[in-house]
């Protein structure tokens, strides 16, 4: 059991935030996660930004061109991961061409495969595992690879149109949790959770039987009822970014406080779902 | 996926998990109606072509041009086609394949325009609501072609993220596909994005090579040397290309932009060009591998040309491949070379080039030594919508051969 | 004088005296070569409007329309002519055969700037010296005309007298030959001025009626109950009508632009139209007698149109004789039902129409219940040109059809 | 022979100035027309403004702008002519189309031919002749019979591209004066004398044998040289119009005298020359 299953497992609805490295700045983001984690965090994702986020929205995008205009780095990604000591997992989100591009000319040469080299340095750095979402199953050997070699965990994002046979593979090659789309779209904190997310649950319910690693649901989960009501359908944790992103925009350097008590909000939120999808009722 | 989606290492599916079924569906449709002719769909298309888009476009033997450079030069004459590019080719194929899917809804990017308005053209053709994506910045620098898409009843949504321009146009309507993938076909505007694209694309454009191989048989009683072709995206260049792939004296090359120098700024993340083939380095960008202009991160740097159709990060995975395996060429020539072919064309030819094409024709006339006794150039578009930059750019150098537009000073009322 | 330069009591030689041996050379030269083909030039003016013009256009189905007139709607589509209107098809006619003729220096007049775009692309393909005359008003209003002019290498000379605009451009289009007849050749822009021009620009466009009566008969296995036209001067009309004349049973429009009003201003010596085979006189203007604007003094009225190109206050006298003999019918539509043509086309068909074409489409939507089963519709041009005509002439009105164009307020930067 | 042939056989070398009347109005071109004769002018040449002058150059369109702004039309044109009284026959030009179109609609109906109307008002107004310069020989049929059934002499342009039969035709039609166009082009002022107008006068020694109508020279004469090289060179006289339009544009209400003196300065040069081709040398 991965470091990510294991938090999940611990979790007893597990929250998975994610914040943008770098937006504002290093230190900041270093602050930011320590007060996901204060409020209960289970395992963060830290997104490296890319500059072209095409499954990301306005929120996400404009994170990630704060923190590349402040000159973070692939490699300044991974320094500032490697000094956060924090007690969650943390999984690192990017797209594939970062990836694909990491290392220098001499390390390349030497690698695996083009992936080989990020994979191992983000291992190194402490990275428990990674989300690539302009990766489908179909293009991942490579990476899944490496990853296997370096013990990341390797998370697939399931869609609403994600069907069949290709939701069995995916479920078959996920490592550290699935994690599950709520609806269509690109990120985005909603009002409300929409009627795909319900769909989405009920699918989960239905590939739950055959799989033991967990599943995370995302996209526009943005309140304590969200959370309650995704782990109340079966879910094993809930995943929400926007949210905390529109804090660190709205707020600045008084952004801890603020991230630690939405974090505290949607954890008890999923917590108190779980409770209602399991024999023994529980309140925090 | 079909084994076909990759260009040896090349192509592929780079894009979100929701958008999986849809190109999976796409590629079943591509393989059905544009490979196997289902239900007719390439007759119509070929008919629709003809009727409503003016095919076939001439090969046309450019005298002055040919006594010149002492080499019988032909041009491939897209610029007739309607709309004035060859885009139409595409978009018309696109919309068309979207209804026989029985999509409801077309999305399209667009950078200067051209790809939108034929997208437009092609929707109202047919009758099929249509948006369109274009950032802000080259909203208010390409007005009239704005005005076009909504005279042709397309909605133009304004993309405000980063600088404003085609990248940002492009990824945004990749969010609208994710979101409305159900009843909504992304017309995506070049040889580029996931598989089926690149295929699909080079198919529809394929007529191009189709028409010209023919013709120069008839004209010239033989193959040609060379076929020259811009390339930006490498549309018009596949589509050129395509069926003298197989014809292995023939020459082919892909000329792309060399803006103002072909270095790479990295500090700024500006690359002032868009050689893509000439100075790209393997990445996945849009859905595909293939070149792309990048910073040693991966970051995708900005890449400039004067002719804003050619001013793209990226290029399709085929012609990435093309190259690699040495049946294609990869040259360029920067904004000046360009700009006197602009002019040249112009005057000696009566045919106002695009920009874009102009990248053809400067190359022409650098190497018409070495390309051999026959040519054929695509003019892959008119250059009515470039006057304006082109009168710009010709006022801030100092060109023999530009026109001069005094005539203006005297007559101010 | 050959004897049918008159069309019943229409047409004649009213020219400086100086100009008469030119326009005998001409008509011999048009016996010769056009007529009988001398040397083949009628062959290579065919061949050079196929590889240069991109003839043949096609005559395509309008579905949209179709169904919503329940007539059978039929596009002829000029507007992918090379330059975008059918008046490449009398340029290049008249550039070769002065060619033919020896003549080492071409002039024109123009207003638009159409047929001096026309013509500077003919000269500039044929390698031919070329002057065009254009009012300094015209100047200013059609700047992007008078840049494609300059780029095709063609000096434009502003013409200052009067109001600045067509009318002058042609008296000093006039001068210009009487002063060097020996080595100009003066192309007309249509089928007006002295014999043999209305003859000889007719038969240069009457390819688009001899492609149309052979398209027509293949794709609905039948002639044409009508076929509608604008007029301007008249040469895509009698181009368009020429080979359907002595088809009894087809009815011909020759559709003027009913400007804003019928009536005429005689104070202030202006018709706000350039209805003339509806609403003018016989006279003599330009060099032939035939239907024209002027006050009861016979001084020429200043006409109007929306559209430039059929602000003219002749007609050719072969149009003013068949309405004479009631064989073509003479209707007008005014600015504001061109302007809804305007973009209902361009909403519902995908083609951005001329103005001046935009008058036989209004045409076509007012009387399509009388007009018979089978309409033929001559597009005679592309609307690109006409964009910020519209745009402003739309926004002065209300007008249901027009798309808006807010998009620009929420994006100036 | 007719009030102008006879002006010709008296002058002894004619000046035939041209004015446009109306410019800047109807009294002042009177007072033009008489200074002019005062001047010597054998002969005046009136123009009736048409709105498109196409024979004309840039000085005359400019004086027939002025005149058709300030309302000169062709009735008031008749009336100025009738109201004037000057010991030289006066000659109208004009475009064909206001001929044409001449007369109220009773008249035009009762009327032999549509330029009757215009014609038979012009000899009642004292006209003696026309010129009509877009009006070629071959489409004159109707207008030669209403000339001749009202005694209005009809005078032809015979350009340097004038030949042969066409030549033949003209002289054989003309009545009044033959005007001998000088060299290309349109009406305007010139310093020098062309070498057109040498070919031209060479010319017309050639044709003059077989034709008893005179000939004058017009296009471009300004300068007393210019008229008595003409002369000289075997003409009846000379035509000048843009001079004298010249003058009048620069002058306004003084330019009559200076109208005086031009013409006189010419008419002296077209004597002098005559003098140069007959037999007995005598100077002014
Ligand atoms: C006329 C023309 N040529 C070429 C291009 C470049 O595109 P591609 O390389 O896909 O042909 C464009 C793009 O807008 C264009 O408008
Ligand atoms: C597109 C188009 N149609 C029609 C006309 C009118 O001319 P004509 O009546 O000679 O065809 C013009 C003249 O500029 C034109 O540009």
């Amino acid at each position: 059991m991965s470091d990510v299953e294991a938090a999940f497992a611990e979790a007893d609805g597990a929250l998975v935030p994610y914040i943008t490295a770098g937006d504002p700045d290093a230190e900041a983001t270093k602050e930011q996660v320590r007060a996901l984690v204060a409020g209960g965090a289970d395992v963060v994702e830290l997104g490296l930004p890319f500059s072209e986020p095409i499954a990301d929205g306005s929120t996400i995008q404009e994170a990630i061109q704060r923190s590349l205009a402040n000159g973070m780095t692939p490699g300044k990604f991974l320094d500032l991961v490697a000094d956060l000591d924090v007690d969650a997992p943390l999984v690192c989100m990017t797209y594939y061409n970062l990836v694909y591009q990491y290392g220098d000319e001499e390390t390349r040469a030497n690698a695996e495969s083009p992936v080989e080299p990020f994979v191992a340095a983000a291992a190194e750095a402490g990275i428990s595992g990674l989300i690539i979402p302009d990766l489908p199953v179909e293009e991942s050997a490579e990476l899944r690879a490496a990853c296997d070699e370096y013990g990341v965990d390797l998370v697939f994002v399931v869609a609403p149109t994600t069907e069949g046979s290709r939701l069995q593979n995916m479920l078959e090659q996920a490592t550290g949790f699935v994690y599950v789309q709520a609806r269509l779209g690109t990120t985005g904190a909603r009002a409300d959770v929409s009627d795909q997310t319900h769909e989405s649950l009920q699918r989960i319910a239905e590939f739950d039987a055959g799989n033991s690693v967990p599943k995370a649901v995302g996209f526009g989960v943005s309140e304590r009822e969200h959370a309650e009501e995704i782990t109340a359908a079966g879910a094993d944790g809930v995943v929400a970014g926007s949210v905390f992103v529109d804090i660190i925009a709205e707020h600045g350097d008084d952004a801890p406080e603020y991230l630690r008590q939405k974090a505290r909000e949607l954890k008890e939120g999923a917590h108190a779902g779980t409770s209602q999808s399991h024999p023994e009722p529980e309140r925090t | 996926m079909s084994t076909d989606s990759k260009f040896g290492d090349y192509g592929g599916q780079y894009v979100p998990e929701a958008l999986m079924p849809a190109i999976e569906e796409l590629g079943d449709a591509y393989e059905r109606y544009v490979l196997e002719n289902e239900d007719g769909f390439m007759d119509e298309f070929r008919e629709r072509m003809a009727d409503f888009g003016g095919r076939p476009t001439p090969l046309q033997y450019a005298e002055q041009l040919s006594a010149r450079y002492d080499t019988d030069v032909y041009l491939k004459r897209e610029d007739l086609v309607h709309g004035g590019a060859h885009k139409l080719n595409n978009a018309l194929g696109q919309v068309l394949l979207a209804k026989y899917m029985g999509k409801e809804r077309i999305i399209a990017e667009t950078g200067a325009g051209q790809h939108g308005t034929a997208t437009a053209m092609a929707a109202s053709h047919l009758d099929m609501p249509c948006e369109i994506y274009m950032g802000t910045t080259d909203i208010n620098r390409q007005r009239p072609n704005v005005f076009r898409m909504r005279l042709n009843d397309a909605q133009v949504n304004p993309v405000t993220t980063g600088r404003g321009t085609l990248k940002e146009a492009i990824s945004e309507t990749m969010r609208d596909w994710a979101t409305n993938v159900e009843d909504t076909h992304y017309v995506i505007g070049s040889v580029v994005g996931p598989h089926p694209f690149p295929n699909m694309v080079r198919d529809f454009q394929a007529v191009i090579s189709e028409e010209a191989r023919e013709q120069i048989r008839e004209k010239a009683g033989r193959l040609p040397d060379a076929v020259v072709s811009c390339a930006g995206g490498g549309s018009n260049t596949m589509g050129a290309f395509a069926n003298f792939v197989q014809d292995e004296g023939v020459d082919l090359y892909a000329v792309e932009a060399g803006g103002s120098s072909l270095d790479v700024d990295e500090e700024e993340g500006v690359a002032p060009n868009s050689a893509t083939l000439t100075t790209g380095t393997d990445g996945v960008l849009h859905g595909a591998r293939t070149k792309i202009l990048q910073d040693s991160d991966g970051q995708i740097v900005e890449s400039h040309s004067i002719s804003a159709g050619l001013d793209y990060a990226g290029v399709g995975p085929e012609l990435s491949h093309l190259v690699e395996e040495d049946r294609v060429t990869p040259v360029n020539v920067g904004d000046d070379v360009a700009l006197e072919a602009f002019h040249r064309l112009s005057q000696t030819e009566g045919i106002i080039p695009a920009l874009e094409s102009s990248h053809a024709l400067g190359y022409l006339h650098e190497a018409h030594d070495e390309l051999g006794d026959v040519v054929v150039v695509n003019v892959s578009g008119r250059g009515d919508k470039d006057l304006e930059t082109v009168l710009e750019e010709t006022d801030k150098r100092d060109l023999d051969v530009a026109p001069d537009m005094d005539l203006f000073e005297g007559v101010e009322r």
